[in-house]
């Protein structure tokens, strides 16, 4: 019965839970599943992380090349993110280029490493005109169950954290590089940004880290992107119905809790490893 | 989206108002509709209406590495993208027969009559030079595409700078408008296409048809031709047979037009660029009709901002009344895997994953074993920091296969004691 | 120049606004219908900035695309230079989804609405007055709508001045950008998108900036159809 | 110019450190025990891990790890075909998809992939499909895809493995599971279950010749679905390869139907 | 009663109004004590929809009104959206079966029967063929379905309605002058007479069928009808003044 009301009145049914102020997997309104990081899984990448927030798992790959650097920018390497949702991770998604949603998250990605200068571009180069670095931030889904913003962007982080790249001298006579696999030295991370995301039902209702039926039924998203100082990095809301300033605000203000918690995360997790070491 | 069909009546209408001599707008068989052509902000951003088909052209121009077989001259690249906004039929991102036929055609009447000179776009020899991208946007089509946009391109080229550049030993130092001016292309003569429709198998023709005498006509001939009346490219259409005559005719008909037509883009770049000197708006806000009624201006406008800063700290007072919540502290199973949150769903594929930096640290071969179990582990032996195997347990999550054939395994007395001491090494690193 | 004095926060608390406490849009310009094959069409002008839209439907629906209890609305973001990329695709989907807001789209079940959106001259609030065009348009279209939208930017400076509807040269000077889009009914945001780092008050004043400018933005909304209905009086 | 515009592009070019890079003279010895330990001509398979039933959109799905080899599964369908004008309708349909994580290898994988992973998506396809009982599902289609995490060798050996998996946790309807395994020959001596360096042969002597092979065997029909095999090989090496290589399966065999059984006492409804 | 919701409605007439414009009905009117008197509600036509208790306006255009409690939205438009019992000009896409497929400018074609003719049987079918022009009436216009066409009335009589003969020309203008042109009392209708005599059929899709005596009178008119979109009245009337000296 109650089986057959969920998937024949999918809306009607969140709102019964929604109305008890909870939601049908047992959670609060601004409750996050339970987000577990795992880092350094994959040895072939630079830097890697794999997240998973609830059943949703996103993997982040960091590889590092070299290349030269544009005329325009011939001080800053590159920083290329792109999101990819496989048609393994969910039904949804067929085989072929990416689709909008994930070019939507791709960008976003984007822009908060832009917006946020998690790593400063000018970190990546090597020799000024001629020498740079490409970090290539592969961030792939392979569990789609909703709210992949938040989830990559720990996984990005969390990689980005890990990564570490080799010596790169350019050679006075040759002048080409020279790559010493000896020496490696960790990535510079300026800011931590943490991304929190919520859906809007029934144009008033807000609830955090929405699975992927709860942001189906959604009449609105919104992410705000929040760093250690409490700056904001982005404050993403693709349309949807309107919300005021204050519920905007309700939502920084949850971020603002949430951001401890990942920040805090990431830094066990790596301590964990080097303790281990 | 599917384009309205062409009714019977319309057709029967204008093959019958074509024989008498007589076109839909009211133009005799040779007159072309009336041809405005305006500038965008940017230089080499050109408008061109041709009665209500309108396209724009804008010309863009970066540093790139040379072709191979052709080191020492700059590249030139055509693009018409056919909007859906020109008209319902046209797809997004679909190469449709039309598209490739006038991209052809604008190649063909532009880049292959050597109109420009390419070999000053040359910067470094091999390495370095402009390639010159011209996008022409159809915005709305009433027909004849292909003469709006050759007239487009053709203007805007003219009409384009591109950055100055100096080149001190390998450094390329690319200007910015306001170091040093920007320098326009060497043009050497405006190729214009001229488009003939012809009805009948021949029998009538048309100079620039509208969309609705393109639909019922049975061949095109399109002629490029500059103002010295060297003939740059002709195609035709549509499978018609032509005489000798009907294509000289079109040509001296071409060439009249083509003459008006360069006459025209002339004056409009001439009232463009003393526009300029006297430094006055050439926006777009500056074309806009004042006259339609369907059109408003608006100048500058002040905002009234009392209170905007009391409003937002108001808001974020409102928001800011509870206390933030404790942060809880995650949990770490395993190094190198963490967890916030209550474990609502089973959990997966982290715990195998996990730990490849620790594999590679101890893979020395001789505890390949050890690792291997270490990799196993799930959540929930984790929590009971035990280790399964294969034999023995009803609740294991985790299979684990030992290979037989290596020394280790075949010894099997001493395997027992090799999991024992993976489990125990578990434990001291929880 | 437009741009915004304002004083910073005093020791107290206290908030003590200067002289010339006025934020400036610049001029606006807009025409309606002046496409002849599409449904609806509009040009908006932000200063420089150009935008035209077009648009086509309640039209014939691609099975493959078709909502049972709703019309689609497909939304085109064609740049002036090279084909649409990622960036496009982003904008694309956070002006279509406003649009989705606005619209009562209930009304035309299994039938499809296209945007199209071409940019003519970016100096700067590209994204805002992509979304004044499209408002422009679907009005022009005749499309029922819930609500008007509007698209206001806002650029922090480096000395923490709030510019709105800034240039491409003050968008390049700024800090921080913001891009909202605003409801005509309640002056609520339904569409946000920002750019570099600002702090919780900073956004909270921008957003209160937005509104305040939406009801100029709204005004002339009204003017132009005013003015465009005229003869129908 | 044709680019990628539904990706955010990087340069045009970029270069692996890995190729610059002063690197310890990895030998790989033709002779002697193997890099990780393993013995060679044996039928020395790497220790795998597996488990079903991971992704929680998916039908069904595996994932597999041997050694650093890590893919996973998943499996969509049956579902309603997209192709409507397929000829024969009473049939149902398998479509396959390999793919490399663009982190996956020691040198980055581009987006769009070359022909390595149409063929090895090919092959797949073509080692289960005898495996399942398509006629049960007409008019509807069945969608395997696998994503290789990390490539530490042998992809498509355990691509077969974990696909049929995927597809047996799926409850889809088949005769026999299918599992995978390589070998690679080095002269006359050969490796099973070769690792990524390898199957490359990195620095290897090069005048000696070399061959790869790889199996999908039906363990309880006891017969061969797929067989591929590239490089060079006498006519005997062969049939002694793919007899080492079923060999090879049978070792498998007995963990994956471990596995599958306890997914499925899992997934049933608790006995009363 | 309602009287303040009306008088608020009624100031507006003949205003522009914009989507989201709305008017609310203050609480005391809608409270009642007896069944007898039943609350004046307005009526509301295109554009204009009721929300609880409010009057919301959902497209731009001027305010209209018609006695007693009907109010719409005149708005300048292209598309067309079928509307039940209105007569549109079509053109024939396909014959399947017993029936024909329509296109009318929706955002579906519509369907007509071939025994919706005046006298036809099964044996006794209508020549019609596809790209032919029918004036035809929607019997079912909703846009849960497919809308359908007749070319008879209720009575079984083509009542004008049916395949155009041959000649004229068809073009395509607002829905907004469509309306303008089948008002009773037409200004546009009123200054083509005096021109010359032509026939005119006009669907309420904007499509308009002319035929004048010669292939440049019915240019002429179809030009003028045209051009009526964006011209103003006295502009208009300059236009056919000039067409009267100058063309005849």
């Amino acid at each position: 019965m109650a089986a057959g009301f969920k998937t024949a009145e999918p809306l009607e049914y969140h709102r019964s839970f929604l109305k008890e102020n909870c939601r049908p997997d047992g959670r609060e309104l601004s409750e996050f599943r339970s987000t577990t990081l795992n880092i350094g899984s994959i040895s072939t990448a630079d830097g890697s992380a794999l997240v998973k927030l609830g059943n949703t798992t996103i993997i982040c790959g960091i590889k590092a090349e070299l290349t030269n650097p544009t005329v325009d920018a011939p001080g800053k390497g590159y920083i290329v993110p792109n999101v990819d949702l496989p048609p393994l991770c969910s039904s949804r998604f067929r085989p072929g280029p990416p689709g909008e949603q994930a070019q939507a998250a791709s960008q976003f990605i984007a822009d908060i490493i832009e917006s946020s200068e998690v790593i400063k571009k000018e970190d990546l180069c090597i020799g000024r005109g001629k020498l740079c670095w490409v970090l290539y931030c592969d961030i792939m889904c392979l569990d789609y169950d909703g709210n992949i913003l938040d989830a990559c962007v720990v996984a990005l982080l969390a990689a980005l954290k890990t990564t570490q790249l080799p010596e790169v001298t350019i050679n006075k006579e040759t002048s080409a590089p020279e790559v010493n696999f000896e020496k490696k030295h960790k990535l510079n991370i300026h800011r931590h940004p943490v991304s929190v995301s919520f859906c809007i039902f029934d144009d008033s209702i807000l609830i955090v880290d929405p699975t992927a039926e709860e942001e189906s039924l959604s009449t609105a998203r919104l992410t705000v992107v929040m760093d250690e100082e409490d700056q904001l990095c982005s404050l993403h809301k693709p349309g949807g119905t309107p919300l005021s300033g204050e519920k905007l605000q309700e939502c920084i203000k949850r971020a603002t809790a949430r951001k401890g918690e990942i920040h805090k995360l990431i830094e066990k997790v790596i301590k964990s490893m080097k303790t281990a070491q | 989206m599917k384009e309205t069909p062409l009714s019977n009546c319309e057709r029967d209408f204008l093959l019958r108002a074509i024989e008498e001599k007589k076109r839909l707008d009211g133009r005799q068989t040779y007159d072309y509709r009336k041809l405005k052509i305006t500038f965008g902000t940017d230089y080499g951003c050109c408008f061109v209406d041709l009665g209500q088909t309108r396209v724009m052209a804008q010309v863009s121009c970066e540093l790139v590495a040379p072709k191979e077989n052709r080191p020492t001259e700059g590249i030139l690249f055509f693009n018409i993208e056919l909007s859906p906004m020109a008209s319902p039929s046209f797809e997004q991102g679909r190469q449709s027969e039309l598209s490739v036929k006038l991209n052809r055609q604008l190649e063909r009447c532009l880049r292959n009559s050597k109109c420009i000179d390419t070999e000053s776009l040359c910067v470094v020899s091999g390495e370095k030079v402009w390639q010159v991208r011209v996008d022409v946007h159809t915005l709305n089509n009433d027909g004849n595409l292909m003469d709006a946009a050759s007239v487009a391109a053709i203007t805007a080229l003219c009409h384009f700078r591109r950055p100055d550049v100096a080149i001190q030993g390998e450094e390329v130092t690319v200007f910015s408008p306001e170091e040093r001016d920007p320098i326009p292309l060497s043009v050497y003569h405006m190729p214009i296409s001229v488009s003939f429709a012809f009805f009948q198998q021949g029998t009538f023709l048309l100079v620039d048809p509208c969309e609705r005498e393109e639909r019922v006509m049975d061949g095109l001939l399109m002629i490029a031709m500059n103002k010295h009346r060297e003939i740059c490219s002709i195609q035709s259409s549509g499978g018609i047979m032509l005489l000798k005559d009907q294509v000289m005719r079109c040509s001296k008909i071409a060439s009249v037009k083509v003459s008006e037509i360069t006459e025209l883009i002339s004056q409009a770049l001439l009232n463009d660029k003393a526009a300029r000197k006297a430094g006055g708006k050439c926006g777009f806000a500056e074309s806009m009709p004042q006259d339609r009624i369907t059109a408003l201006k608006m100048d500058q406008t002040d905002v009234e901002m009392t209170n905007v800063s009391q409003t937002g700290s108001g808001v974020i007072l409102q928001g800011d009344e509870a206390p933030p919540p404790t942060v809880p502290s995650p949990v770490v199973p395993v190094p190198g895997v963490g967890q916030v949150g209550q474990g609502l769903q089973s959990w997966g594929l982290e715990e195998e994953e996990e730990d490849d930096d620790d594999e590679e640290e101890e893979s020395s071969g001789d505890d390949q074993v050890e690792e291997v179990t270490q990799i196993k582990l799930s959540e929930k032996d984790k929590k009971e920091a035990a280790v399964v195997e294969i034999s023995d347990s009803e609740e294991e999550e985790v299979v684990i296969l030992y290979p037989e054939t290596t020394e280790k395994s075949k010894n099997s007395g001493s395997r027992s004691d090799q999991k024992g001491a993976a489990a125990s090494k578990k434990r001291q690193k929880k | 120049v437009s741009f915004l004095r304002r004083s910073k926060f005093e020791e107290g608390g206290m908030m003590e606004v200067s002289a010339s406490n006025n934020v400036s849009l610049r001029e606006f310009g807009c025409e309606q219908n002046l496409l002849s094959r599409p449904d609806g069409s509009a040009s908006f002008v932000q200063g420089d900035t150009s935008v035209m839209a077009g648009v086509y439907g309640p039209a014939e629906v691609k099975v493959s695309k078709e909502i049972y209890d709703r019309a689609t609305l497909e939304v085109l973001l064609q740049p002036k230079v090279g084909p649409a990329g990622v960036r496009e695709q982003s904008q694309e989907q956070c002006v279509r989804e406003t649009c989705e807001a606005a619209l009562l789209l209930s009304l035309h079940p299994r039938s499809s609405l296209t945007l199209i959106l071409q940019v003519l001259h970016d100096d700067g609030s590209l994204l805002s007055c992509c979304l004044n065009a499209a408002c422009m348009a679907l009005m022009d279209a005749g499309l029922s709508m819930s609500c008007l939208f509007c698209g206001v930017t806002c650029a922090i400076g480096a000395d923490g001045d709030i510019i709105a509807d800034p240039t491409a040269a003050q968008e390049k000077e700024s800090r921080a950008l913001m891009t909202f889009a605003i409801d005509s009914t309640e002056r609520r945001v339904m569409m946000s998108s920002t750019k570099g780092s600002f702090s919780v008050q900073e956004l909270q004043e921008c957003v209160a900036v937005s509104q305040k400018a939406s009801e100029k933005v709204f005004q002339f909304y009204r003017d132009s159809v005013r003015r465009r209905y005229s003869k129908n009086l | 110019m044709p680019t990628d515009t539904k990706r955010v592009r990087g340069p045009d070019v970029s270069q692996s450190p890995v190729l610059l890079g002063y690197k310890p003279a990895a030998v790989l010895a033709s002779r002697g025990p193997r890099e990780d330990g393993r013995q060679r001509d044996q039928v020395d398979v790497r220790p795998v891990f597996v488990r079903c039933g991971l992704v929680s959109q998916a039908k069904g799905s595996a994932y597999i790890e041997a050694g650093n080899t890590k893919l996973i599964s998943c499996v969509y369908g049956p579902r309603e075909t997209d192709r409507k004008d397929e000829t024969d309708m009473k049939s149902g349909r398998l479509t396959t998809d390999v793919r490399f994580a663009p982190f996956s290898c020691p040198e980055r994988v581009p987006w769009i992939q070359g022909s390595q992973d149409k063929d090895l998506s090919l092959m797949l396809h073509e080692s289960l499909q005898p495996a399942v009982c398509l006629q049960r599902y007409p008019r509807s289609q069945i969608d395997v895809s696998v994503m290789v995490l990390e490539n530490s060798g042998s992809a498509l050996a355990h691509a077969v493995t974990c696909a049929s998996l995927a597809l047996a946790d799926a409850g889809i309807e088949m005769y026999d599971l299918v599992l995978g395994c390589s070998l690679q020959q080095v002269g006359s001596s050969y490796v099973v279950d070769p690792s990524y360096l390898e199957e490359n042969g990195w620095r290897c002597n090069s005048s000696e010749s070399r061959g790869g092979l790889t199996v999908a065997f039906l363990p309880s029909l006891n017969q061969i679905s797929g067989l591929q095999s590239d490089g060079e090989m006498s006519e005997e090496t062969l049939t002694a390869g793919v007899r080492t290589c079923i060999e090879g399966c049978y070792k498998l065999y007995p963990v994956i139907q471990k596995v599958l059984t306890k997914a499925v006492r899992r997934a049933a409804p608790p006995s009363t | 009663l309602a009287s303040g919701m009306f008088s608020s409605l009624k100031e507006k007439i003949g205003e522009v109004l914009l989507p989201g414009d709305e008017f609310v009905f203050e609480s005391e009117d809608t409270i009642f004590l007896t069944d007898n008197v039943k609350p004046e509600r307005p009526v509301c036509g295109p554009g204009l929809r009721q929300s609880g208790n409010r009057l919301v306006v959902s497209k731009s255009g001027v305010l209209r009104h018609k006695p007693p409690h009907t109010f719409w939205m005149d708005s300048q438009q292209w598309r067309y959206v079928p509307a039940k019992a209105e007569t549109v000009i079509g053109i024939v896409t396909s014959k399947s079966g017993d029936i024909f497929k329509v296109d009318v400018g929706g955002s579906e074609q519509a369907s007509l029967s071939y025994l919706a003719f005046e006298g036809a049987t099964k044996r006794n079918r209508p020549n019609v063929q596809v790209g032919d022009l029918v004036f035809a009436q929607f019997t079912v216009a909703n846009k849960d379905m497919e809308p359908e066409l007749v070319c008879i009335d209720g009575s079984g009589r083509a009542n004008g309605m049916g395949v155009f003969g041959g000649g004229g020309l068809l073009l395509k203008v607002s829905l907004g002058l469509v309306r303008r042109l089948l008002a009773p009392q037409s200004d546009i209708r009123s200054d083509l007479e005096q021109l010359f005599p032509c026939e005119l059929v006009v669907g309420m899709n904007g499509r308009i069928w002319v035929r004048a005596s010669t292939i440049q009178q019915t240019l002429i008119i179809s030009n003028l009808l045209q051009s009526c979109d964006t011209l103003t009245a006295p502009q208009r009337r300059e236009q056919f003044r000039k067409l009267q000296k100058g063309g005849l």
